[in-house]
């Protein structure tokens, strides 16, 4: 008897963070740590939102939308490195 | 609870475009509301994108039946938990624009007649995404979408977006709400009030979609900042026929500035420029005075 | 067990009560409205604990989906175009594995429009993946109701519970309804596995791409199929507690028939009062009323067909093709050398009686295979 | 088993008549089914009910083509509707009317003539003779007693609307001189 | 003709709007979105009159009933759960005889959702009196859709068009489309003689009672049957001007084959490329794809199919019961000894290509009647 | 045209109740209406009593097809009638509460979202007739229904009637009236309106039914006046936003001379009866206000 | 090929006049031709409005409607006498 | 028969390419077919698309399991796809990578690269390669001819952005030094 559900959580397995071709990176001396990248990143994965964001890059999509809400523009696009075979 | 995987009750991996704007708005919905709640999706991009077996993103229970049903699948879910005796649980219900404003609507607007205890949530995003980009009866004015295209003889969307907080609002339930996904504060002010009240409230969240309108994701919350900014989507709250507007735009800010940027509003013409500034500002002006007279009866 | 004097719908209304519904959802649509009002009666009097009345007969069944993924137990009447709407949730709700029961009032489908009985409504359904049981009579739908929750609630499928509109459902005659206190010696509460519940997180009704849908309708197929064990099984246990025994189908003085009759829904009751009217005659005919239409029990059908004459009689048609119920019988005697004749008609109300059924047999002495229209009834035009 | 048609108009209760009936006999032991034959139609025109009452358990789910009594609460359907259709030779009428007898022609079959009208009318300040007219079958039948309707007609209306039933019913069967004709 | 490279979706968009509908009314869902979505762009830069933008597929279908009602050449597509969700309504169109085209985008229905390729959704409505005409690939897609006014239009039955979603409608080839001036002379336009019409006021759509539904229900079936002869008069017609005949069926190889693969659909396609390869190694193997399922050609397929070993393949099934194609074959060849298999699957978008194929043909050689799932391909598993 | 069955575009004959106000409204219609309409119509008492195979009281073309899609119904006619370059015959939609309020809003609101060119009539007898006195969104609070049922537990309809036409309105429709069948002048006013404009026009007309609401048909048309008198049913109409009230109850006539004579509320007592008097008054507040606030822009 | 529609205006081979119990009978002395009871008549069968009321009995149901609402009671509702064959 | 995959993201323009490839060999008179396999995905995760280019017409409609070239238009898929999957023994593969020859494993088969993201960064300014790589595949196997695929771009886009695509295009197929590798 095959049901069709899903466990909670398991798109864990996905590693979305493999679609991007730029990635955010933070100077953390600009950072004021307001959490406004951590409450608009589409992912929800930048971590503690009372610190600097730690990103989890499996997931990020690197979608910039944590560079174009941070209002001390403390994050930058940068180019992924390519991680071939 | 450590890692950043883990932290939200909705999971990362999920298929959401990059910048997709709904997505986000998940995340906000899930924390606002917490774990003791029980979520009824409608077919959309929010439910392919983080249900696809065997996976999903949610770490709350989640059903999804049809693209049409999911208000009364969430009367049914709110009946069962009365006829359990449970008095604690919030029966959310998730839809998107196409959902809720067209093929749902007939579903939706029993479940506020019956007043039923759902809070339901539309991620209006504007159009018909996962099918790809057609029309909603949210897609605004003027804008292009695969089945309200740009030709020779006409021109994007002919008709205004359904006004659905007021239609919702006209069913006397006792909480109707436009927020944005920009706007966190009031977003989650308005979440939190819906789960603390009883019988059949809505809201419905601006949520733009990059994809369907053509701009690169990374701004998705600037534009949905911007459709507030420039009068093109208002926040505010309609309870016993008071409006409140939980925000005014009083500057007017041209409406070019929200629709430059997006490729659906490309063809757009300066007359059409006029047209649509001139339904933003009396649309602004229709809820101010409404905000205005219901002034005297606000508690704030 | 109380023996009342009431229609169906009242009857059948009083059963689903006694099995304590969690999540009722109806809508009004002839000849099922009253089971409605019934179940609305005994909300009205606390009796049930809930009574949703719905904007539409698609939000009805919508409702029990979310209700039984909820892990209620739930229920539904309708009929005709209510169960057409329901179509699309149908499949749905047996894709999900939800086991609610719905009682349908069997009627005529439109255009043009007809409040009167037939089965097309049901039978165009039987694709959707429901278990489908068909009753002969006002007791056979009490009884059946009440083996619905329990078949539905163990096998994780839906049940539709068919009865014939206007014949049955406003029918008043004698009706022993099992009370409350005693249906609970048959029927265990529904104690799901799987449901929403926010100590015990799950994400139902996914999506599957190409590597995995075919498995689930694999599996609902078979699980579907396997059925008919539990309501075989089920069927019994009421017997035992009850002395009204169900099966798959009922055969009627079949062992020795040569000439058989199969079909479902309360023109068998015709059929075998026909058989003992010829049976007086001694004349070797019997009966078959197909109580489980889906799963469909071809080995089973096979096994005690296989040989004799065969006339399918059916209340339905698939416009452009041969019947439903004929072609699904020739399927399961094929090869087997049984002459299968197929009669349908009695659409829209028409009369199916004595007199019509016994032009039936004649036929099938034939032993040639007919398939006929069957012919009007004196006394229908009204 | 016996068969029993009523005629009459849609709102007039001609179902429920059938039914009281169908409950009066299995309150005496025996098996019944009612069951109404008419469908989309509201108030007003002609309408059609039936009643089986047997011995054994009735087991047909059939309209009654050929019934035994036919009974006629609204004498205006006479003139629209062929009551006497299918009626068995030795059947019998009830015919509710103000005429007299003479002036009602149904030939061939032998029926009875109960101005059940006027009483409704009385009691109900409507012409609705359902339950009235179950007064003069059981007077003139036999068919079930007359403490079986009203018993009947107890279990199925409110207080107040039994008890008016029940005098109207007792006063046309108290109206009616014969006692069974014989036959059921 | 003008043979452009193109998908079939926009292949078949084209096609009607050479046949110039007046009343279209689109709902999206994939695969048949690319459909309204061009059916959009004419209607944009007017090349069509109307596009209604319905809030469902629901309102769809009743607003070309509406249309066609009122006397206009109607046109809609939908796939799955539209189809569905139209289900009480296309019952509805059958009976109004309102002569309504609809291309169906063929894919799995729900739950689980996909949104892949089978057949399942078109075969669920075949008891709702629509025509259904299934194309192999994107050419008979564009000639079945022009021919389909026509037929619609002269029988007043509306027609289903049939193509797999993805396989079909995504699929980019080389394709014919007769120019608007060339559809002309094939494609008489649309005069009804009952329709809405201030100057001759009539009542569409009545109630019926006993004495009359029935009737209405032989005639809309027997027109059904009879339709047969128009679409093989109408497909010959257009193979007279456009040098492509069609009638009921395709017959590949047929004559002299002992094992025959009957099916619908593209995998057709696929099986007639089999055919070739293995004809190739002197196997007397053939194939007959059933372009019209609906009217059920029964005794034309007795006729050429009696005698040999069939397997039928399809992707549907009827859920607890055996497939709905290959059981009316069985009711067609009863009595003819023929052996006849049923294979079903390649559902959700399984693929079920030549590998798969030639297994079956090999299978059918055993000269057994076989009832079995299409085993899993490899490269299925995504 | 010279019998008196020969009169009207109705022609009797049908099977509507004695005393049926839905059947008199439909004379109104046509009578104010005129040939030149085609009538599209949802499955209910009034389809049923009028056209029952082999016979028709309709003397314009008429269509039925189903219960839920009649506006859907209407909006394929009109296209086709443009496609035919037709401008000049009426599409009049008419369906009973139970289709316009319910099963068929899902595809009235659709209707309205595109403003096709239909005129929408509503009679609203307060149930679902046709199938025997079933409750409906517009069944009013308190009214005793086979569905809304007195028992120990609950005691008729425990919502109030979903505001139609508002919620019309808020969809910004050009036209959106309430209307009753024994204001006829009003009525035939609205109708005359309705039909001279362009778009999705609605109107709602109260029409009672003896049938379901337990009372004799000879009082069908006086009840319907005691329901405007006592302020349980309103005439007003709304356009761009600007309600007219067409008639103002100004004196306070208690709610019991209407309800009283009504079976489906003969299980009333005092304290709902000043509920609903409470009811009343605060609509009437509430639209008086809205008129009020109308008026500099009325014309009238 | 039989299509399901019906002729206009054909139910006028329903007597349903046959239905009442009572008919409405009009004092012509009272009768102000304000055209009341015509307009509020379900059936429509009251002759010219501009005149007294002239009904079609073999379509009167006797719903004495026409009685509620004349403003000068000029309509009374009396048993209808009895067509029996 | 040919038969080419292309490797992508989705929202690369994966579909248009083996399209646009369909279109050109049509032009030039052969007869072809293309078609995606992807489905509820937006952008980001890997797609798969396919054309097949014959003499004959093309009868099948089934996925392409043992593609004769493979297209690699995202050098990120390699660490997710396994981009050889069924490639044919001689058949050939063109990687789009900022990465030499040497870093890339793509055991058994031989490859070409093509510097593709910088040359559609250069012009789109974004790395959305699928037309490019086309340039790189008609110098690289001539399977179609250059302007067959320029045309086949000014059919399908509007004029600007086809004369972007067909300068990007062409930039590629200059940076490659060497004609077809042969075998097709
Ligand atoms: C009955 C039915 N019709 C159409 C579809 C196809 N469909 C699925 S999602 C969707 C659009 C959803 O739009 P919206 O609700 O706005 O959500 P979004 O995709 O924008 O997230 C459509 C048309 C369907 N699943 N079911
Ligand atoms: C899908 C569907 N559900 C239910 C019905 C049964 N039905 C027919 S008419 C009706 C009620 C109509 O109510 P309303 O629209 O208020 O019209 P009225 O009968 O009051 O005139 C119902 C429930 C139906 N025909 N179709
Ligand atoms: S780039 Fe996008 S996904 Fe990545 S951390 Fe920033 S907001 Fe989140
Ligand atoms: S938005 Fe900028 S400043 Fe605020 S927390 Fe993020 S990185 Fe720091
Ligand atoms: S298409 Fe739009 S709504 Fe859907 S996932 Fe992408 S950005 Fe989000
Ligand atoms: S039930 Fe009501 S609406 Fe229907 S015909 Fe009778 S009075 Fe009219
Ligand atoms: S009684 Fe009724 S039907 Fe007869 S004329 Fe008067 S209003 Fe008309
Ligand atoms: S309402 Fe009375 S006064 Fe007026 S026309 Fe009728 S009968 Fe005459
Ligand atoms: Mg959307
Ligand atoms: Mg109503």
């Amino acid at each position: 008897m095959r049901i069709p559900f899903s466990k909670p959580g398991t798109t864990i397995s996905n590693k979305t963070g493999s679609w991007k071709a730029f990635r955010p990176e933070i100077d953390a001396k600009k950072c004021v740590k307001c959490a406004i990248c951590h409450n608009f990143c589409p992912e929800g994965i930048m971590g503690n939102p009372t610190k600097i964001p730690e990103i989890d890059f499996e997931y990020c999509k690197g979608c910039a939308i944590c560079e174009v809400e941070c209002p001390v523009k403390a994050i930058k696009m940068v180019r992924e490195p390519l991680k071939e075979k | 609870m450590s890692k950043q995987s883990d932290l939200h009750l909705l999971a990362p991996g999920h298929a959401g475009c990059p910048g997709c704007a709904p997505s986000n708005l998940l995340l906000q919905i899930c924390n606002t509301l917490g774990k003791d709640i029980i979520v009824v999706n409608a077919t959309g991009c929010m439910e392919i994108t983080t249900t696809q077996f065997p996976q999903s993103a949610w770490r709350v229970p989640y059903i999804h039946s049809l693209f049409e049903n999911a208000p009364a699948v969430a009367s049914g879910v709110s009946a069962a938990l009365k006829a359990k005796g449970n008095n604690h649980t919030t029966v959310v219900c998730i839809g998107g624009d196409g959902s809720t404003y067209d093929i749902g609507f007939g579903a939706l607007s029993g479940l506020f007649e019956r007043n039923d205890d759902v809070l339901f949530i539309c991620y209006d995003n504007e159009n018909y995404a996962n099918t790809g980009v057609q029309k909603s009866s949210a897609t605004p004015f003027g804008a292009a979408t695969t089945t309200s295209q740009v030709g020779s003889k006409h021109h994007g969307k002919e008709r205004a977006r359904k006004p659905i907080v007021e239609i919702a609002a006209a069913h006397n339930i006792p909480f109707a709400a436009s927020a944005s996904v920009a706007f966190q504060a009031d977003l989650k002010a308005k979440l939190k009030k819906g789960q603390a009240m009883k019988g059949a409230r809505f809201i419905t969240v601006h949520a733009p979609c990059c994809l369907g309108a053509g701009f690169d994701g990374s701004l998705s919350i600037k534009l949905a900042r911007l459709a507030v900014q420039t009068r093109l989507w208002f926040l505010f709250e309609i309870e016993g026929g008071k409006l409140k507007l939980n925000f005014n735009p009083k500057v007017e800010k041209p409406v070019q500035e929200y629709l430059n940027g997006q490729k659906r509003f490309a063809h757009l013409l300066p007359p059409l420029f006029e047209e649509i500034q001139a339904q933003a500002n009396a649309n602004y002006a229709r809820l101010l005075d409404w905000h205005e007279r219901s002034v005297p009866a606000q508690k704030e | 067990m109380v023996v009342k004097t009431l229609n169906g719908a009242k009857a059948v209304a009083e059963a689903v009560k006694n099995c304590q519904p969690d999540v009722v959802a109806c809508y009004p649509i002839t000849p099922s409205t009253h089971i409605a009002e019934e179940m609305n009666h005994y909300y009205a009097n606390g009796d049930t604990k809930t009574f949703i009345a719905v904007e539409s007969e698609f939000s009805a069944i919508s409702a029990l989906i979310g209700g039984a993924a909820t892990g209620a137990r739930t229920f539904t009447a309708t009929s005709s175009q209510g169960l057409l709407l329901m179509h699309e949730a149908l499949f749905n709700a047996a894709g999900m594995r939800l086991p609610i029961v719905m009682v349908v009032a069997n009627r005529a489908v439109s255009a043009p429009l007809s409040i009167w009985n037939d089965e097309q409504d049901s039978m165009s359904q039987r694709d959707t993946g429901w278990i489908q049981l068909y009753c002969k009579n006002n007791q056979e739908a009490v009884d059946s109701v009440i083996q619905a929750f329990e078949i539905a609630e163990t096998t994780l499928l839906p049940v539709m519970v068919c009865i014939d509109g206007h014949y049955l459902t406003h029918a008043v005659g004698q009706v022993n309804i099992p009370p409350q206190s005693e249906v609970q010696d048959v029927l265990p509460p529904f104690k799901p596995k799987i449901f929403l519940d926010p100590e015990n997180p799950l994400s139902l009704g996914v999506y599957t791409n190409p590597s995995h849908y075919q498995e689930f309708r694999e599996d609902l197929h078979n699980d579907l199929l396997q059925s008919k064990e539990k309501i075989i099984e089920i069927g019994k246990k009421f017997g035992k507690r009850f002395l009204r025994t169900y099966g798959l189908f009922e055969e009627y003085k079949l062992k020795d028939a040569e000439f058989v009759l199969v079909g479902l829904g309360s023109v068998m009751d015709n059929v075998k009062a026909t058989v003992n009217e010829l049976r007086n005659e001694n004349q070797k005919v019997g009966a078959l009323h197909l109580r489980c239409f889906r799963p469909f029990p071809s080995e089973e059908l096979k096994k005690i067909l296989s040989g004799k004459t065969i006339g399918v009689i059916e209340r339905d048609l698939s416009l452009g093709a041969q019947p439903p119920l004929y072609t699904e019988i020739v399927e399961a005697l094929q090869g087997t050398n049984t002459i299968v004749s197929s009669f349908f008609g009695g659409l829209g109300g028409r009369n199916l009686d004595r007199t019509a059924i016994k032009v039936l047999f004649q036929k099938i002495k034939s032993k040639k295979p007919l398939k006929e229209w069957i012919a009007q009834q004196k006394g229908d035009q009204k | 088993m016996l068969e029993i048609r009523f005629h009459g108009r849609a709102g007039q209760g001609i179902v429920t008549a059938a039914e009281l009936l169908a409950e009066a006999a299995a309150m005496e032991g025996k098996y019944s089914q009612a069951f109404p034959f008419f469908g989309s139609e509201k108030r007003g025109p002609p309408v059609t009910s039936y009643c089986r009452i047997d011995s054994r358990p009735i087991l047909i789910h059939e309209e009654i083509e050929k019934p035994d009594l036919v009974i006629v609460a609204e004498p205006s359907v006479l003139a629209e509707v062929q009551v006497d259709a299918g009626l068995k030779k030795e059947g019998q009428l009830i015919v509710n009317s103000s005429q007299p007898k003479e002036k009602i022609h149904l030939n061939g079959h032998s029926f009875s003539v109960v101005n059940g009208t006027d009483i409704a009318l009385k009691y109900f300040k409507k012409p609705i003779t359902n339950t009235v007219m179950l007064g003069a079958l059981c007077k003139l039948t036999g068919i079930v007693k007359l403490d079986s309707i009203k018993k009947a007609i107890s279990n199925r209306f409110p207080e107040k609307i039994a008890a008016l039933n029940i005098k109207a019913i007792q006063e046309c069967y108290d109206a009616i001189p014969s006692g069974p004709s014989g036959g059921f």
